[in-house]
C-alpha cells in the first residue's frame, strides 16, 4: 500500500497551543454509556483524524464538541476559556463548523436554502434587508462546482439529490464559511472517487489556512492521506494518540477494528479493505 | 317573490328545525320562495355577513332572529335602507322597532326562563340547577338568567358538552355532591332534558322528589314528562316563529298587508295533561 | 450463543424496574391519571369515589375511550380520522332506520351499521392512498358530509324532526341487547348488596345495578388494542406505517392495506359506540358525537401518541380517556365555581401531560 | 462561472413555464378557486359576483384569512396554535374592557391588547419547548383556558352576562378607528356611484360603501407574509424549524426563537381579527372565534400547507381562505336548502383539494 | 495495490441463464432525466457490482429493480417473465431482497422491529397466531454479532445506534431473508474494518449459495475484492460491463470518476483512495 502522498505533513508545531480541548468527557444516555471520559485536542493548522469501530462513539464525541450534546462529566476549553455551548449555534458562533453524519439536511428544502441555512447572505438594509437569492444561488452551484458536482438547479429539493450529491452539499457548505475548527464525520463514505479527492483537497487546502480539522473516517487510506495525528476511540475510551510517521497503516488498521481477530480478517481478504 | 330568513340556530338543532319546517310550511301554503339561512355556530360575526349576503340579492322580505343588536344592527338597517320589509323573530323584541323592523314574533328567552322558573317554585323549589348545553350561546345564556329571576331560590349553572352520556354524568355529579338541589332545568329537551332526566332516574330517588323541566320539545322528553318523570317541557312554539313571518312577508308582498303589533307565540307550558297529545307533532318536527 | 449475553456489556448502566416501565408510552399516562386523582380525591365530594361515583364517570370516559383507542390505532399509523364524531351520529342514523324504520332484529342490524360504517372507512382510506392527500382534509370533508346527510336522513325518516325516537321499544328485548346497552353482572351486584358488601338504597336495591357494559368493552377493545400492538405482526405494521411510509413500503410492509384497515376500524369504532349510545338511550339525532373526533385525539395525546405518528399505544389512550373523562365530570363535584369549567379542564390536561413528561424525564434520566 | 451554466444539462427536459409554476405551494390552490368560482357561477344568484356580492364573501374570507396565514406560518414552522379560535375571544374581551369598561383610546386599547395576545404567545411558545410537549396538546389546553376566562371576564365585566356591549359607542370617531373598521375608500366609492360606474342604492348611496377594512388587512398581510417566507432569513429559518427541527438547530437555526416568534404572531393575528370584528360588531360575547382555530387550520391545509410542518406558503393560506369563505357564504347564494349545507360544504373542500392535486400532478408530470 | 483476495471467482459460467434481467430502462422525475435507457442482467451464484459517479442513477436503477419505482420506460425480465412490480412487496415476495442506500429503517422502532419489519415470525395459530418476540429478539441479537456488531439490546430504537450500527442491521436483515437476488447499495459506507469484511464474506458466502448479487460501491477494493462482473453508469446511462480479468482497477477506477481529469487526481492524491 501506498501512503506517502502529495500532502505537505508536519507543519505544525508539537507544542502549538489547541484551538479546542476536550478533557474527560463522558456521555450518558439514559442507562446507556456511550463516552466514558474521554480527551482530546486539536491544533490550528492540523487535521487530527478521529478512528475506530462502530458504534466507538466518534459521532457522540464530536456533537459534544459542536455544541449538540452537552457532556454528562468532563471540560471543553476553546482558545484556553472554558465553554458551554448551549446548543449548535452558539458552537458556530465561536467558529466551529460541523458536517453532521446525518449531514443536518432538510429533505423538504432547496439545496441553496439548505446551504445557507442559519447563515443566509442579506442584501438591502434595515426593514428591507432580505434573503439574497440570486447569490445565494450563484454561491451554492459553484461551491458544489468546486467539490465536483454539476447541480441541474439550485431550487431542487435536497431530498431528490443522491446520497452522494446530499454529501457533498453539505460538506460544502461547512467549508465554505470558514472556521477555526472544522469537523467532519465520515464525509466521504458516500463520495464517488474525484468526489473524494476533492474533498481531501479541501481538507489539505483549509489546513494549510491555519484550521484545525477534525476527520472521522473508517478508511484507513483517506485517514493516512491527510492526518497529522491518529486518535483511536474503542467502546467509549480513547487508546491513545499517535502522531503521522509513529505508526503503520496496519498498526492502525489493527487499532480501529479493537485490535480482535485482525490477524484472521487480514488473510481471509487479503488486504483489500 | 323570494323571502330570506336568516337565524342564529344551526339547521342540525332540534329548536330551529322546527322553526325551518314552519318556514317551509309557510313558502308552500304561500307558493313563495324562501331560503333559510343559519351560521354554522353560534356566531354574531358570520350572521352578519350572512344577512348581508341575503340583502345583496335584495329579496322581498327578511326574517331575522336578533340575538345580538349590536352586532347585527347594521345589517338589518342596511336591508331596511334598500327598501326590504324586515320582520324580525325568536330574540329581539326590544330591539325590533328601533332596527326598523316591521314587528317582531316570538317569545323572549328572558320571559321564558323566568316564567319557567316561577313555576318551577310554584312547584316548591329551592335550589335548582341549571343545565347549559352551549355556555356562551347568548340566547341560552338568557333562559338560565330568566330562570334564576323567576325562580327565586339558588341557581347553579352546570355547563356541560354536547354530549348526552357526558350531560348524564354531569346531572348525575351535581346532584350527589349537592342533594339539596330539587330542580334541574335543562336549555335543550332532546340533548339535556332526556339525559337530565335518566341521570335523576339514576338516581334512585326520582319521580316526586326531584322536578326536571326543559326548554323546549322532543318527543322522548314529552314522554318522560308523559309518564311524570319530568315535570314540564317550555314550549315557545317556534313553529310559528317560522311560519307566521314567512306568511305576513308573502302577504306583504301581495297585497300590502301586515298585522298593526308583535306576535307573542309562547312561553306555552306542556304539562303531564297536555304532553300526549304533542308528542306525536314533536316526532314529525312540528313542535 | 444465547441472547443474554449481550447483557453483560460494560457500556450499559443498571436501569431500575421503574425505569425500564416508564420508558413505555403506555404507562407514560399512569402519572398524569395518579395526578388527577389526587387533586379529586383532596377537592371532590366524597361521593365521587364512592362504586356509584366511579360508574358515573367511567361511563363517558369509555365511550370516548373506544373512540380513543381506534384514533388512537391510526394516529400510530400515521394517519387522523376526523369524521369519527360525525360517524357516531351517522352510524346512529342507520342503526335507527335499520332498528325502528325496517324493523330488523340487532343480529342483523348491528352487523349492518358496522359493515356501513366500514364500507366508510374504506372509502375514507382509499381517497387519502390514491389522492395521496392528507388524511386530515379528506376525513375533515367527510366530518362535514356526514354530520350533513345525518341530519337530513334523520328528517327524511321522521318526516321532518331531527331526532329518531322508538329505538327501545323496537329492540325491546332482543337476546342481543344486552350485551350493547344497560348494566353486566346485575346479579352478582344484587348478591353483594344482599351481603351488604356494596351501598344500598333503602328498597334494599343495590345504588349499582352492574358494570355498564361499554366500559366492558372499553376494557376489553384497550386489551385486544394493545394485543394486537405489541404482540403481533399487524401491531409491528401499524408502527412501521407510521413511522415511516416508504421505508416501511420498501421492507415489505404492505402500508396501503395497514391503513385501509386501521380506517375500517376507528370507523367500526364509533359505529359502535353509536349502536351502544342509541340502545341506551332509545333515539338518535344529529347532534351525537358532536366534537367526538377531537376529544378522541385529545385523549390519545394524552396517553401520550405523537401526532407525527408511528409512536404511541392503546393502553396510554385507555388511560388518556379516563384522565379526560374524570376531569370533565369531576368538576362537578367540587365546589370549584362551574363558570370556571373550561378553565378547569385546560388546566387539569396540562398539568397533567406536563406531570407525566415530568416524572418520565426523572425516572429515566434523559434530559 | 455563471450560474446559469447548469441548465445546459443534458439530463433535464424542457418544463413549461406552467409546469414551473404550478410546483409552488403557493400557486395549488388558484385551480381549487377556479373550481370553486366556476361552480358559483352555474348555481348561484347573480348578485354573488357584483362588486357587493364579492365584497360580502370577501369579508369572512379575510377574517379567516388573517388567522389563516399566522396559522399557515406556524404550520410550516412544524407546530400548531388550537388556541386561535379561544383567542379571538380573550382579545376580544381584553379588548372590549380597555374600551368600555376603561374607557382608554384605541392608541392604547389596540397595541395593549396586541401585547396581551403577544404574552399568550410567549407562554405557548415557552411551554412547548421547555415541556417538549407536542403543541397540540399545550394550545389545546389553552383552548380551553382562553375560552373558559373569556366567558369568566366577560360575566366579571357585565355584571353577569355573557355580551359585552357598547365597544362602538365608546369608540366613537376614534381618529384610530378607520383603520380597524368600516370601509376604506369610501370617497372613491361614492364618486364612482355618482359617476354611475357601479351600482346604487334608489337613494343614491352606492351599494358597496368602499372596501372594507379587514380586506386590505388580509392582501396586505398575505404579501408581507409571503416576502419574509421567500425572501428573508427569516423564512428560510421557518420552513427550517418545521422541515427537521434537529437538522435545522444542528444548522445553527435558533430553531426555539423562531418558533415562539410565530407563536407570538399567530396570536397577534388572532388579536387583531378580535379587535377588527370587535369594533365592527360593536360587542363582543363569549363564543366569539368559537371553532376559528379549526377553520384557520383549513385554509391552510387546503391551500397547500402540510400539518407535518416544513412546507406551505402564505398565499396558498390565502387563497385556501377565499375558496373557504366562497363556499361558506356561497350557499346563501344558491337555492340549496340549508339543511344540506354541511354535505355541500364538504364536498366542495374535498373537491378542490382533489381538483388542486390532480392538476399539479397532471401538469408537474409526477406521479 | 493487491487485489487478488482468498474469494474464489469466475465459477459461474458465462452463459449461465440470468434470473433477473432489464433492459432498456428509462425513469423521468418530471423534469429530471435519471436513467436514459439502462440495461442490466444478473445471473445466480455471480456478484454483479455496479459503479459510477455521485449522481450517475445507481439507486435509481437499483430501486426499479426492487419495486419502488416503476420504470417509465423498458422492461424488466425476472426468470425469463415479464415482471411489473407494483410494490417493494411484490418484489421481495419474488425473491429479492434489497438493503437501500438510505437503510429503509424507522427510527422510533426498536432494532427488532426493523430487522424483521414485514415478515415477522409467528407463533400460535388461527387467532392466536402471534409475533414471537423472543425468538425475533434471539435471531436478531444473533445476526448483528455475527456481522460483528454486539447490541446491547435488541429492544434499542434504531434511531439511537450509530451509522455504523444501522447500516448493519440493514444489511443482515436482507441477508437473514434470504432471496434469489440481493442488492446492496453502498452497504459498507459506515462499516468499520471489521464489519466491512464480514459483510464482503457474507457477499461471497451467499454467492456460493446461488444467489444473485448486486453490489454498489465507490471503493474500487471493495468491487475488485468480491466482484465477478462490472456495470459502470455515468450520467444515466450505461458505460459497459466488463467481466473479471478483463479490467484493472486503474481503469475501473477511471471509468468511475467519468474518465475525467483522473491523471491529475491521481497524481495530488498519489493513489490513497
Ligand atoms: N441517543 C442515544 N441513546 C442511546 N444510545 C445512543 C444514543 N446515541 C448513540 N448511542 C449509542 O452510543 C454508541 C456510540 O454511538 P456513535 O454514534 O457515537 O458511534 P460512532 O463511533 O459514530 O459509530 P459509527 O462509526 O458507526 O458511526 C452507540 O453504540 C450507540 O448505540
Ligand atoms: N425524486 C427525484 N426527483 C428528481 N430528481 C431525482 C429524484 N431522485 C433522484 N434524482 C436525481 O437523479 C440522479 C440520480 O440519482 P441516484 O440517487 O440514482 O444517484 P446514485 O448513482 O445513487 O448516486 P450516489 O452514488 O451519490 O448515491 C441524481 O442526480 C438525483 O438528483
Ligand atoms: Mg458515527
Ligand atoms: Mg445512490
Amino acid at each position: 500500500m501506498e501512503i506517502e502522498t502529495a500532502f505537505h505533513h508536519g507543519a505544525v508545531a508539537a507544542d502549538a497551543k489547541p484551538i479546542l480541548e476536550m478533557r474527560g468527557i463522558k456521555k450518558h444516555f439514559g442507562n446507556v454509556i456511550a463516552l466514558a471520559g474521554v480527551s482530546f485536542d486539536i491544533r490550528p493548522g492540523e487535521c487530527h483524524c478521529l478512528l475506530g469501530d462502530n458504534g466507538a462513539g466518534k459521532s457522540t464525541f464530536i456533537k459534544t464538541m459542536s455544541g449538540v450534546h452537552k457532556p454528562t462529566e468532563g471540560e471543553i476549553l476553546f482558545e484556553d476559556k472554558p465553554m458551554n455551548f448551549s446548543s449548535p449555534r452558539d458552537a458556530m458562533e465561536a467558529g466551529i463548523a460541523t458536517v453532521f453524519q446525518d449531514l443536518a439536511m432538510i429533505p423538504l428544502m432547496s439545496v441553496t436554502r439548505n446551504f445557507f441555512m442559519g447563515r443566509e447572505p442579506t442584501k438591502g438594509a434595515g426593514p428591507f434587508k432580505r434573503f439574497d437569492v440570486a447569490r445565494a444561488n450563484e454561491v451554492c452551484v459553484e461551491e458544489m462546482r468546486n467539490m465536483g458536482i454539476n447541480l441541474r438547479g439550485p431550487d431542487q429539493a435536497v431530498g431528490t439529490l443522491s446520497g452522494g450529491e446530499r454529501q457533498t452539499v453539505a460538506i460544502a457548505r461547512a467549508v465554505y464559511f470558514g472556521a477555526k475548527v472544522l469537523i467532519l464525520d465520515e464525509p466521504t463514505s458516500a463520495l464517488g472517487v474525484r468526489q473524494t479527492s476533492n474533498v481531501l483537497a479541501t481538507i489539505d487546502k483549509v489546513r494549510k489556512q491555519g484550521v484545525g480539522v477534525v476527520f472521522i473516517s473508517h478508511n484507513v487510506r483517506h485517514a493516512m492521506a491527510v492526518g497529522d495525528r491518529f486518535t483511536v476511540l474503542n467502546r467509549g475510551k480513547t487508546l491513545g494518540t499517535a502522531t503521522r510517521g509513529e505508526i503503520t497503516p496496519n498498526e492502525l488498521q489493527d487499532l480501529m477494528a479493537g485490535g480482535q481477530e485482525m490477524a484472521q480478517l487480514e488473510g481471509s481478504l487479503g488486504g483489500t479493505i | 317573490t323570494d323571502i330570506v330568513v336568516v337565524s342564529h340556530g344551526q339547521a342540525n338543532d332540534p329548536f330551529w328545525s322546527v322553526v325551518k319546517n314552519g318556514v317551509e310550511q309557510a313558502a308552500k301554503d304561500t307558493g313563495v320562495n324562501v331560503e333559510y339561512r343559519s351560521p354554522e355556530t353560534f356566531d354574531m360575526v358570520a350572521m352578519s355577513q350572512l344577512i348581508d349576503a341575503a340583502v345583496n340579492q335584495e329579496p322581498d322580505g327578511l326574517v331575522v332572529s336578533v340575538p345580538d343588536a349590536d352586532a347585527l344592527g347594521p345589517s338589518i338597517k342596511r336591508a331596511v335602507a334598500a327598501g326590504i320589509p324586515v320582520i324580525t323573530m325568536n330574540a329581539g323584541s326590544d330591539v325590533s322597532k328601533s332596527l326598523g323592523a316591521l314587528l317582531h314574533v316570538g317569545q323572549d328567552e328572558f320571559t321564558a326562563g323566568e316564567r319557567a322558573g316561577e313555576k318551577l317554585k310554584e312547584m316548591g323549589g329551592k335550589n335548582g340547577l341549571c343545565v347549559n348545553q352551549e355556555v356562551g350561546n347568548v340566547s341560552l345564556d338568557q333562559r338560565c338568567a330568566g330562570f334564576a329571576k323567576g325562580f327565586g331560590g339558588q341557581v347553579k349553572v352546570l355547563p356541560t358538552t354536547n354530549d348526552p352520556a357526558d350531560i348524564e354524568a354531569k346531572v348525575r355529579a351535581a346532584l350527589q355532591s349537592d342533594t339539596s338541589i330539587d330542580t334541574v332545568l335543562a336549555l335543550g329537551a332532546a340533548t339535556a332534558g332526556e339525559p337530565s332526566v335518566k341521570a335523576v332516574k339514576a338516581l334512585g330517588e326520582g319521580g316526586g322528589k326531584i322536578n326536571v323541566a326543559s326548554f323546549d320539545l322532543s318527543p322522548g322528553f314529552l314522554k318522560d314528562v308523559e309518564n311524570g318523570d319530568a315535570a314540564f317541557a317550555i314550549d315557545q312554539q317556534q313553529y310559528l316563529q317560522g311560519y307566521l313571518p314567512v306568511s305576513f312577508l308573502a302577504l306583504n308582498a301581495k297585497y300590502g298587508l301586515i298585522p298593526a303589533s308583535n306576535v307573542a307565540s309562547g312561553p306555552n307550558l306542556i304539562t303531564k295533561d297536555k304532553a300526549a297529545q304533542v308528542v306525536d307533532l314533536s316526532a314529525k318536527g312540528i313542535r | 450463543m444465547p441472547a443474554d449475553s449481550t447483557v453483560t456489556d460494560e457500556r450499559v448502566r443498571e436501569e431500575t424496574l421503574l425505569a425500564r416501565l416508564m420508558k413505555r408510552p403506555e404507562l407514560g399516562a399512569i402519572a398524569g391519571l395518579i395526578l388527577v386523582t389526587i387533586f379529586f380525591l383532596f377537592t371532590a365530594n366524597a361521593s365521587m369515589f364512592t362504586l356509584s361515583g366511579i360508574m358515573n364517570f367511567l361511563t363517558p370516559a369509555a365511550q370516548l375511550g373506544i373512540l380513543a383507542i381506534g384514533a388512537s390505532l391510526l394516529m400510530i399509523g400515521g394517519e387522523f380520522d376526523l369524521s369519527i364524531g360525525s360517524m357516531v351520529a351517522f352510524a346512529g342514523m342507520i342503526f335507527g332506520a335499520l332498528v325502528v324504520n325496517l324493523g330488523l332484529p340487532l343480529i342483523v342490524a348491528i352487523p349492518g351499521t358496522l359493515i356501513f360504517a366500514g364500507m366508510m372507512g374504506v372509502v375514507n382510506g382509499q381517497l387519502v392512498i390514491r389522492t395521496g392527500l392528507p388524511s386530515f382534509i379528506v376525513t375533515l370533508a367527510f366530518l362535514f358530509i356526514l354530520r350533513g346527510l345525518s341530519l337530513v336522513g334523520l328528517k327524511y325518516l321522521t318526516g321532518g324532526s331531527t331526532q329518531l325516537r322508538g329505538v327501545r321499544d323496537a329492540v325491546g328485548d332482543d337476546w342481543l341487547a344486552p350485551f350493547f346497552s344497560g348494566d353486566a353482572f346485575t346479579g352478582l351486584f344484587a348478591k353483594l348488596a344482599e351481603w351488604g358488601w356494596i351501598d344500598t338504597f333503602k328498597s334494599g336495591a343495590p345504588k349499582v345495578p352492574g358494570v355498564p357494559v361499554e366500559i366492558l368493552w372499553f376494557i376489553g377493545i384497550a386489551l385486544f388494542a394493545t394485543w394486537i400492538l405489541l404482540r403481533t405482526p399487524a401491531g409491528n405494521w401499524i408502527f412501521a406505517a407510521g413511522g415511516d411510509k416508504n421505508a416501511a413500503s420498501n421492507s415489505g410492509v404492505p402500508v396501503n392495506r395497514v391503513k385501509t384497515t386501521l380506517f375500517i376500524v376507528t370507523a367500526c369504532c364509533a359505529a359502535l359506540v353509536a349502536i351502544m349510545t342509541v340502545i341506551d338511550a332509545g333515539s338518535t339525532d344529529a347532534r351525537r358525537g358532536f366534537q367526538k373526533e377531537f376529544e378522541a385525539i385529545i385523549a390519545a395525546v394524552i396517553g401520550g401518541s405523537l401526532l407525527t405518528g408511528g409512536y404511541g399505544s392503546a393502553i396510554g389512550a385507555f388511560f388518556g380517556s379516563i384522565i379526560f373523562g374524570m376531569v370533565v365530570i369531576g368538576l362537578t363535584y367540587t365546589s370549584i365555581d362551574q363558570d370556571w369549567f373550561q378553565v378547569f379542564l385546560g388546566g387539569m390536561l396540562l398539568l397533567a401531560v406536563i406531570f407525566n413528561n415530568v416524572i418520565r424525564k426523572r425516572v429515566t434520566g434523559e434530559r
